[in-house]
């Protein structure tokens, strides 16, 4: 009706990814309903148009451009994976409407038409690794990952990092699996003998998804205890641990934006809403469910200072826009599309919540890696007059597209 | 010669298929582009590009019947010729982009760019232009078809063994292609292209033209794969998927038979795929996974196999009730498919179009009946 | 002998200093120590733990001990530090020192204290000196355990008085393990660390190796030779063991395989269904698991160790039921249609995802592992893991159990007859819908008991099944379709291929590897490992 | 050795094969002349069937030589459908006929023209193939069921159509294996008569254990046991052999 | 006693027996001769209950037969031999026969020597996979088969196709030897003229799906009984 304004969920509700994004999809849910408690926006209420792309990456697409052109709808809150935000931005792009992306992602990525409102590598990847350096002296680096392009880029940064930190070649060993792997007997002694050089060593975890349970059970088994060699993960959350018993895993680390455990009024209130909403106290909430949250709320203030749903207008309208997060502060969407976080380090405990071991101050999401050769030169500002997502400070010109 | 091979290939069902498809070809684009959007018979743009696709499944399925349907080869892994022709395409359409990608590199794509290539991979030489890549989708899968058949088909390999096979061919080729190494783009595939041959990927025009095209191609390999099957060779085909023994007996080199018929089904395949990749603007790895190339299996059996118009039915089913229940009721439309499939194994064994093929037939019988016929007098219905 | 006094000079200087040094207390009084954690930063709180540890106090363990695990608390009345426990919504405070009763007080009362892993291992060193004379022989070995994995020189006069009491050999041997560790740390002369190094090479392992590479930048040059002489003979016998390491890895992701695969091979290989509902079954048994373990832990805590127990039959029941249910309602229509069962089974596994995305949502769920399935034990110079080792004598008695099934029981013989020729089994007098029900619900219940040890290993999701079905039949149909010893020694094979391939080329390029020979070796045997040779197959 | 063979159409020497260490020939040696219609007999499970394996290409031999066309060929290096295109056709024991093709199109896949993959996608069906076909029909009386599917033929009338696609194939060799299983008397002597007819243009080795049939064709009887010829002659000779007797014939 | 009376058989539309009525008495070989693809095997296999009958009863001993399935009136004494064997072909020797064990009580799970003794060569084939036997082999499998069930009628399709002549001998012997030794009913599909003329007490005809002739052996002689044999 004329009354209601349309949202897109486009979270995968099955196949492989649904485990991690279905919960994105209830998420949503209860925030359009808090919403439409508060009256809605613009004085009509929001209405949820979910779709299930079914982790397929050309049902990405087709589900986006129906959304788009079939269901009119003012703005989609969706993907997961990078392969399916791929597939969907020339949809956005070409159909001239908004994406809210709650997922860290490898970066080198700017869209006029995406808000990117998870992390970028440098939002938690370096300040992981900052971590282990100094805190805990590691000296010898383990670079573990699920192999595709996610772990690949952010372990290009974190190698061009850490070598510019004096970390010599041989201390740091890339190993790649594939998708869904499950025995993890042989890498994880090789993490072991790795480690047994007489160098701290840690483990950079970019593995992805389902392939952590058995990592952490054998890491668990083989008796690696996070004292002895600690594992830092980018992918591993709350919603992961739920389904791992976590006693042997004690200290192991995680860095993201955002923890249940972040001791914050605003977070003690997000988590009975969702507790309420779910009918279960025991669902976790996790950092992705935190970017969805900023992004939503940060679509609703600019639509507001725009006072319309136009796309134009409120891609004009939202850089700038500053929205409470859910660690205490306020996270501000930037020229870029990206957006300002702290950058959190959690230890696993026992019960399956991350203890904050230490707090970043606000960091700026950076779309082209400054350690990435071809990156490090471009910008993106998506204000006018420049208006580019991929601008040359050194030739002064934008990459390419924008214009 | 080769005139008779193809009008026999137009029998009834065949030319009525023929015919739906060319008209579709015609009007959808003429509606999406001449009507404008209130007129009610107007096919707005998603929609086209929906049906396109279907199209695009439609001669994979195709694909796949004649291979299965009449040759007995159950190819668990025709996913994989299909996404190397959609990758032929994919390669052409990112070196359209040239310099206008996000790195403005004028040779390399932006993977590899940013994984820090300092030049193009030898494979990817060529693909700038159209005529080559073209080529490249038929001769890339049907390559593939031809050195994996020769083995396997000089092996007799059968079976559930070369059905496995094909499977295990089309997951290494998923793991491989996953690896951003390899130089296709990792995980992220090929994607955001910008124009092919000059034209704007993105134009209804354009759209138009695909999708008039995919209709097109649909028809020709239909009428192609129906000229097969109604050939003498067609009959031979039959024969190796119910006694492949006796064929060899009488003289069949039922290796070069199989070897040909998994060629040219392997190049459909690859057309599909360079077809689908410009409509719906991405290819990648996902394409080769198995479960993807079971779902055409079944497609092809809910359209009903071995009827070369059944396999396109059942494509543009599935995948159009995908489309409708993934909106309608995303969180249960794995009941409503899941079921779909059950009862129509159960009451539609031979697929929709064998099945209604088969009751025409009864009645047909049924009322040649009325003249009480001897078994062992005079000829009798089939079945 | 004659350095003792100074050493002893040594320690109480440090003492001293330590005292100088704790900003707000008494170095030497733990109390006051374990109070200045209450506010310490990460960097202050080593200091006091090593602190403490100097302090030689055993009544400060047990307060190390809940501090290491998080149960030391400050309250946030008077910054006093408690060891607190959970009680009902609050919790018992504890005395640190004392481990007198110190009343109760509400969760918002106390603050936690934060601990990260340098913490931990600076706790664990310093429990390590203070517990090395304890009267418990456990607490003696665990603490030279931790001696050794964190040396310092400062330990090394503890060690000593400690080994001299020693009387347990085992104890004894690790302490001088612990003070080889330390020794070489220490500022003792070059013949007592070349005795050192020489005990290091024989406690052998990767820790070893550890140990003397961390010790190498600081030794003497003298010992240089020695030191490496010693890396490289431990190197030497770990090449010998990592090759037999290695076959056990391959046999372990073999055997699991071979669980994964197992049933499928009577669902498939005996009965011929294409069976793609079979991961499901997997499925099934695993969420089985899960359901048991709610149970006990909400009903009968005690009882966890024996939830894999009584998680077995019932998955078997479980999944069996489903597959009687999906034979009776599916399968018996399409006997002799071989390839339409693809069909039919690909929707009722859609189906059965979706319900238990439904049921359970689309999360994992957490199945925990008994003590029995957890650690690891030294076999050799290798690691073998509890879970694993269970997963693969498990996989292999199952195995042998359907062997003698199918080849010794009336009922396994009827199987056989009703997959070759239903129609001449029943005039036989066999029963064949009951014999098709049965066969299938078996083959059901069996993937359903893989499931259950596949819970300790992997995800319980609704995906777990997907991600087996693709190597299951890879596996039946590599080892030759029928053939319950193909499906055995096909995935032992393709394990054992795969974990040799796995360190050379990576996990990936091994697992495209693994395809490709699997497609050339069918070109070999195109009936795979263990054909069924004979006129009847070949006509 | 190989002079020996020159002007036999087939010439099998010791030939032995045996499958899991039973041997199922044992040093066949055998010969066939061009045009020479032979009958075989011998127990069940003497090697008759194997010993068209062989001869076809489906079952390769331990040892032993096989000839075709005076010696020319060297059968145990070629395959089942090179042997077929040189010439030789086989009728099975079990009979095996295309299920889901009509009785028509069996015997237009049997008929003997270039069987190249080009070849058949361009084949027309010319009116001397169709006359050819009628002809076979008309021979094999399966005239009034030519449109009917093959699977709904009774099992005599599958041999009588299998034994038209021989004729189709138009051999130089046919190996028949058991024609009359399942006939009745007199569907055996027509076909002791089509047998003869055909053996006038080309060589035919026929299995069978009908006495009255084998009698009926007249020719000379080879008499297998236990893999190798236990004797050889005319059926009177062999019939009243008292090995033959005593393995085969009984008393 | 069996007793078909007045069946109808349809394949689909076709019909394949249309009032067909046989008797098949206690301790008497009933033979049933016809051409190829009169019916034969389709009264057997409406017997046996391996094909529906669309009208018409079959009883055994009084008791109907009709809507029982084919393991049913295995376990009534119905044994089964039938056309093409059907031996299982992965099966060795040993366990095709005790496949005949199903409808048996556990004391009875045994195979009865008469069947060594009839059939000496399974004797010395016990091990041998059922489907590498030559096909003669095969046959004598199939008939000892059915004999562990230790059926009360015998149904035998065709017994003597591809046989050597002093087996058929034997079989012959043996089916005589079953009717005295055991008073089974014997009923015997034959093409084989020779073979009924000396084992058969009584003789059915058929022709197009229907019986159209009926007597003793004797009457086989008959010029009108000659007529339906014939081509
Ligand atoms: N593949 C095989 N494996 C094992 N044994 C075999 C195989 N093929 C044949 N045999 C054995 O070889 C022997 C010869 O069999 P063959 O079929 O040639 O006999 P035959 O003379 O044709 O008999 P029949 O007259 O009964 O058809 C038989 O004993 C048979 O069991
Ligand atoms: N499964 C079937 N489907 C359709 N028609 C069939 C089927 N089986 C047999 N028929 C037809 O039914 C008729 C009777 O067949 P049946 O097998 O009973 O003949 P028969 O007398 O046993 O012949 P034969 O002596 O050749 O074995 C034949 O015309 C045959 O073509
Ligand atoms: N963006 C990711 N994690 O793929
Ligand atoms: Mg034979
Ligand atoms: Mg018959």
């Amino acid at each position: 009706a004329e009354d209601t304004i349309k949202i897109g969920v486009l979270h995968s509700l099955s196949g492989t990814m649904a485990i991690s994004e279905t919960t994105l999809k209830d998420v949503m849910l209860m925030l359009v309903a808090e919403q439409n408690k508060k009256g809605g926006v613009l004085g009509k209420k929001l209405e949820a148009v979910v779709v299930d792309p079914a982790s397929n990456w050309p049902l990405f697409a087709e589900k986006a451009r129906e959304l788009i052109s079939k269901d009119k709808v003012a703005a989609v809150f969706g993907c997961w994976t990078s392969s399916s935000r791929k597939s969907v931005l020339p949809v956005f792009e070409e159909l001239n409407s908004l994406l809210f992306y709650p997922v860290q992602y490898e970066g080198e990525e700017s869209s006029r038409n995406i808000i990117y409102t998870g992390a970028a590598p440098n939002q938690q990847a370096i300040p992981a690794v900052d971590y282990l350096m100094n805190s805990e002296g590691v000296q010898r680096w383990v670079l573990e990952g699920t192999d595709y392009v996610y772990p690949q880029t952010t372990n290009k940064i974190l190698k061009a990092y850490l070598m510019s930190k004096g970390v010599k070649e041989a201390d740091i060993m890339i190993n790649y699996t594939p998708f869904g792997f499950s025995d993890w007997q042989t890498e994880v002694s090789k993490i072991k003998s790795f480690g047994s050089a007489g160098k701290k060593t840690a483990v950079v975890s970019t593995i992805n998804g389902d392939a952590n349970v058995p990592f952490y059970k054998e890491l668990g088994n083989q008796g690696i205890k996070a004292q002895d060699i600690p594992v830092v993960a980018f992918s591993v959350g709350e919603e992961e641990l739920a389904g791992i018993d976590t006693k042997p895993l004690v200290g192991h680390l995680a860095a993201w934006n955002y923890f249940q455990s972040v001791d914050a009024p605003v977070n003690a209130e997000f988590i009975k809403t969702w507790h309420a909403f779910t009918k279960n106290d025991k669902r976790v909430t996790n950092d992705p469910m935190e970017a969805a949250y900023i992004g939503f709320n940060a679509w609703v203030k600019a639509v507001e200072a725009a006072g319309t749903t136009d796309t134009d207008k409120v891609i004009d309208s939202i850089v700038g826009v500053s929205v409470p997060n859910l660690s205490g502060g306020y996270s501000t969407v930037m020229p870029n599309h990206h957006i300002t976080k702290p950058v959190l380090i959690g230890e696993i405990q026992a019960n399956g919540q991350f203890d904050i071991v230490q707090q970043t101050p606000q960091v700026v999401g950076d779309e082209w890696s400054d350690y990435l050769p071809d990156s490090k030169d471009l910008i993106s500002d998506w204000r006018k007059p420049m208006s580019c997502g991929n601008f040359n400070v050194k030739t002064g010109k934008c990459g390419g597209k924008g214009s | 010669m080769i005139t008779s091979f193809f009008l026999r290939a137009l029998e009834g069902r065949i030319v009525a298929m023929v015919a739906v498809l060319l008209g579709f070809a015609v009007l959808v684009p003429m509606s999406n582009l001449l009507l404008g959007p209130d007129n009610p018979l107007h096919v707005p743009t998603y929609v086209m590009s929906l049906l396109g696709k279907y199209l695009c499944y439609a001669l994979l399925a195709l694909a796949l019947d004649l291979v299965w349907g009449y040759c007995g080869i159950l190819s668990l892994g025709h996913g994989a010729f299909f996404s190397l022709g959609g990758y032929a395409m994919g390669m052409y359409l990112m070196r359209q982009i040239g310099s206008r990608g996000v790195y403005g590199d004028p040779i390399l794509p932006d993977f590899m760019v940013f994984l820090n290539w300092k030049q193009l991979p030898w494979f990817w030489y060529g693909f700038d232009m159209f005529w080559f890549a073209a080529l490249m989708v038929l001769v890339v899968p049907g390559l593939l078809a031809f050195v994996f058949g020769w083995f396997a088909f000089r092996s007799r390999v059968n079976g559930v063994y070369l059905s496995i096979i094909t499977q295990a061919m089309t997951y290494a080729l998923l793991l491989a292609f996953f690896r951003n190494d390899m130089g296709f783009g990792g995980n992220n595939g090929l994607t955001d292209y910008k124009d092919i041959l000059g034209f704007s990927v993105q134009s209804d025009g354009t759209r138009s033209v695909l999708f008039a095209l995919s209709a097109i191609m649909l028809a020709l390999c239909l009428i192609l794969a129906s000229a097969i099957v109604r050939s003498k060779f067609g009959k031979v085909l039959l024969g190796v998927r119910d006694a492949e023994s006796r064929v060899r007996f009488l003289g069949f080199r039922v290796e070069n038979i199989k070897l040909f018929t998994f060629v040219v089904s392997a190049m459909m395949a690859g057309i599909a795929g360079a077809l689908f990749v410009p409509q719906v603007g991405i290819i990648n790895p996902g394409e080769f996974a198995p479960a993807n190339s079971i779902e055409v299996v079944i497609w092809t059996a809910v359209g009903g196999r071995s009827t070369l118009i059944g396999p396109i039915i059942g494509a543009v089913l599935v995948n159009g009730g995908k489309t409708i229940f993934t909106g309608v009721f995303p969180e249960f439309w794995l009941f409503a498919l899941g079921g779909l499939f059950v009862l129509v194994t159960l009451f539609l064994p031979k697929g929709i179009v064998g099945t209604v093929a088969q009751a025409l037939a009864k009645r047909r019988a049924a009322q040649a009946a009325e003249t009480p016929t001897h078994l062992n007098g005079k000829p009798q219905a089939a079945e | 002998m004659y350095l003792r006094p100074v050493r002893i000079l040594a320690i109480l200087l440090g003492l001293i200093l330590g005292f100088a040094t704790a900003a707000s207390s008494a170095a030497d009084d733990p109390a006051a120590l374990i109070k200045a954690l209450g506010t310490a930063n990460f960097e202050q709180a080593e200091a006091i733990i090593a602190d403490l540890g100097k302090t030689g106090d055993t009544r400060i363990v047990p307060a190390l001990e809940a501090f290491a695990a998080g149960d030391l608390y400050v309250r946030k009345s008077d910054s006093q530090v408690f060891i607190a426990k959970a009680a009902g919504s609050g919790f018992t405070l504890i005395d640190p020192v004392t481990g007198a009763s110190a009343g109760e007080a509400p969760k918002s009362a106390i603050t936690k204290i934060k601990i990260n892993n340098s913490l931990r291992r600076a706790i664990s060193s310093a429990q390590g000196g203070l517990t090395l004379l304890s009267p418990d022989k456990v607490v003696r070995l665990q603490a030279a355990d931790s001696v050794l994995k964190s040396p310092s020189a400062e330990n090394l006069e503890l060690l000593e008085a400690a080994l001299a009491k020693e009387t347990d050999r085992a104890v004894k041997l690790r302490m001088e393990q612990a003070r080889a560790v330390s020794l070489l740390s220490s500022d003792r002369p070059v013949d007592q660390k070349r005795a050192a190094i020489a005990t290091l090479q024989s406690l052998g392992g990767r820790d070893a190796i550890g140990i003397l590479m961390t010790a190498a930048p600081t030794l003497d040059p003298a010992l240089k030779g020695d030191l490496d002489a010693a890396i490289k003979k431990i190197e030497g016998t770990l090449a010998l063991w990592d090759a037999a390491q290695n076959i056990w890895y391959g046999l372990s992701l073999g055997s699991v395989l071979l669980l994964a695969a197992i049933g499928l091979s009577i669902t498939f290989g005996v009965m011929g269904i294409i069976n793609m509902a079979h991961g499901e079954m997997v499925m099934l048994g695993a969420y089985s698991t899960f359901v048991v373990q709610e149970i006990i832990r909400t009903k009968f805590p005690g009882a966890f160790d024996y939830s894999l127990a009584i998680a077995l039959p019932v998955a078997f029941v479980v999944t069996g039921a489903a597959g009687l249910i999906i034979e009776r309602g599916v399968i018996r229509f399409l006997y002799g249609r071989p390839l339409e069962t693809l069909l039919a089974t690909w929707g009722v596994s859609l189906v059965l995802q979706q319900l238990v995305r439904s049921i359970f949502g689309p999360t994992n769920r957490e199945v925990g592992n008994p003590s029995w399935m957890s650690g690891s034990f030294p076999l050799g110079g290798m690691q073998v893991t509890w879970n694993r080792m269970w997963i693969v004598l498990f996989s292999l008695t199952i195995f042998l159990g359907l062997l003698l099934l199918m080849k010794r029981s009336f009922f396994g013989l009827m199987m056989r007859a009703v997959t070759q020729n239903r129609r001449m089994a029943s005039s036989m007098g066999i029963r064949t819908p009951w014999v098709d029900a049965f066969t299938f619900a078996l083959g059901s219940g069996i993937a359903g008991i893989a499931g259950v040890a596949l819970s300790q290993i992997d995800n319980v999701s609704p995906n777990l099944g997907q991600s087996y079905i693709i190597d299951s039949f890879m596996v039946v149909v590599f080892g030759g379709v029928g053939n319950l010893w193909g499906t055995l020694v096909g995935a032992l094979t393709l394990g054992v291929l795969n974990k040799f391939l796995e360190p050379w080329v990576g996990a990936v390029l091994g697992k495209i590897l693994v395809l490709v020979l699997i497609i050339l070796f069918i070109q070999k045997r195109p009936r795979g490992l263990f054909a069924l040779k004979g006129r009847a197959i070949e006509a | 050795m190989i002079d020996k063979t020159t002007n036999s159409l087939l010439y099998l020497n010791g030939v032995s094969v045996s499958f899991d260490g039973f041997k199922a020939l044992n040093s066949l040696s055998f010969t066939v002349e061009p045009g020479e219609l032979r009958a075989i007999i011998g127990p069940n499970g003497a090697g008759k069937t194997t010993m068209m394996d062989i001869i076809t290409g489906k079952t390769r031999p331990d040892s032993g030589d096989v000839y075709f066309d005076g010696g020319k060929i060297d059968l145990t290096k070629k395959d089942e459908a090179e042997i077929a295109q040189l010439g030789i056709g086989r009728k099975f024991q079990k009979p095996t006929v295309f299920e889901s093709h009509t009785v028509w199109d069996n015997l237009e896949l049997a008929l003997n023209r270039n069987r190249g993959v080009f070849a058949t996608l361009f084949y027309r069906l010319s009116a001397e193939d169709k006359n050819r076909i009628e002809e076979i029909l008309t021979t094999v009386r399966l005239t009034h069921r030519r449109d009917e599917l093959a699977a709904n033929l009774s099992h005599g009338q599958k041999q009588w159509l299998e034994i038209g696609m021989l004729l189709a194939q138009e051999p130089k060799l046919l190996l028949v294996d058991e024609p009359v299983a399942g006939m009745t008397d007199a569907e055996t002597a027509e076909t002791a008569i089509l047998l003869r007819e055909i053996a006038k243009t080309r060589s035919v080795v026929v299995v069978e254990h009908d006495m009255g049939f084998i009698r009926d064709l007249g020719v000379k009887v080879t008499c297998l046991a236990e893999g190798s010829v236990l004797a050889e002659g005319s059926i009177d000779f062999v019939s009243s052999d008292p090995k033959v007797i005593e393995n085969y014939l009984g008393r | 006693m069996l007793t078909v009376n007045n069946v109808n058989l349809h394949y689909g539309a076709a019909q394949a027996l249309r009032g067909v009525s046989v008797n098949a008495p206690m301790g008497k070989i009933t033979c049933v001769l016809g051409r190829n693809g009169v019916g034969k095997s389709s009264l057997l296999r409406a017997i046996t209950g391996q094909h529906p009958v669309s009208a018409g009863t079959i009883a055994f001993e009084g008791e109907s037969l009709n809507g029982l399935a084919p393991y049913n009136r295995a376990k009534l004494g119905i044994g089964y031999v039938p056309q093409g064997r059907e031996i299982f072909p992965l099966l060795t020797v040993q366990e095709n026969l005790e496949t005949g064990y199903a409808p048996l009580a556990r004391k009875d799970r045994f195979i009865p020597d008469d069947i060594f003794s009839l059939f000496p060569v399974l004797q010395s084939m016990l091990g041998r996979r059922g489907g590498d036997l030559s096909g003669g082999q095969q046959q004598q499998l199939a008939i000892g088969r059915a004999m562990v069930t230790r059926p009360k009628v015998l149904v035998l399709d065709e017994p003597t196709e591809g046989i050597q002549p002093s087996i058929i001998k034997d079989i012959g012997r043996a089916i005589r030897y079953l009717r005295d030794s055991t008073g089974m009913a014997i009923l015997l599909v034959e093409q084989y003229l020779d073979f009924c003329r000396e084992l058969a007490d009584h003789v059915y005809i058929m022709d197009r799906g229907e019986i159209v002739h009926e007597g003793g052996a004797e009457t086989l002689d008959t010029a009108e009984a000659r007529r339906h044999l014939t081509v």
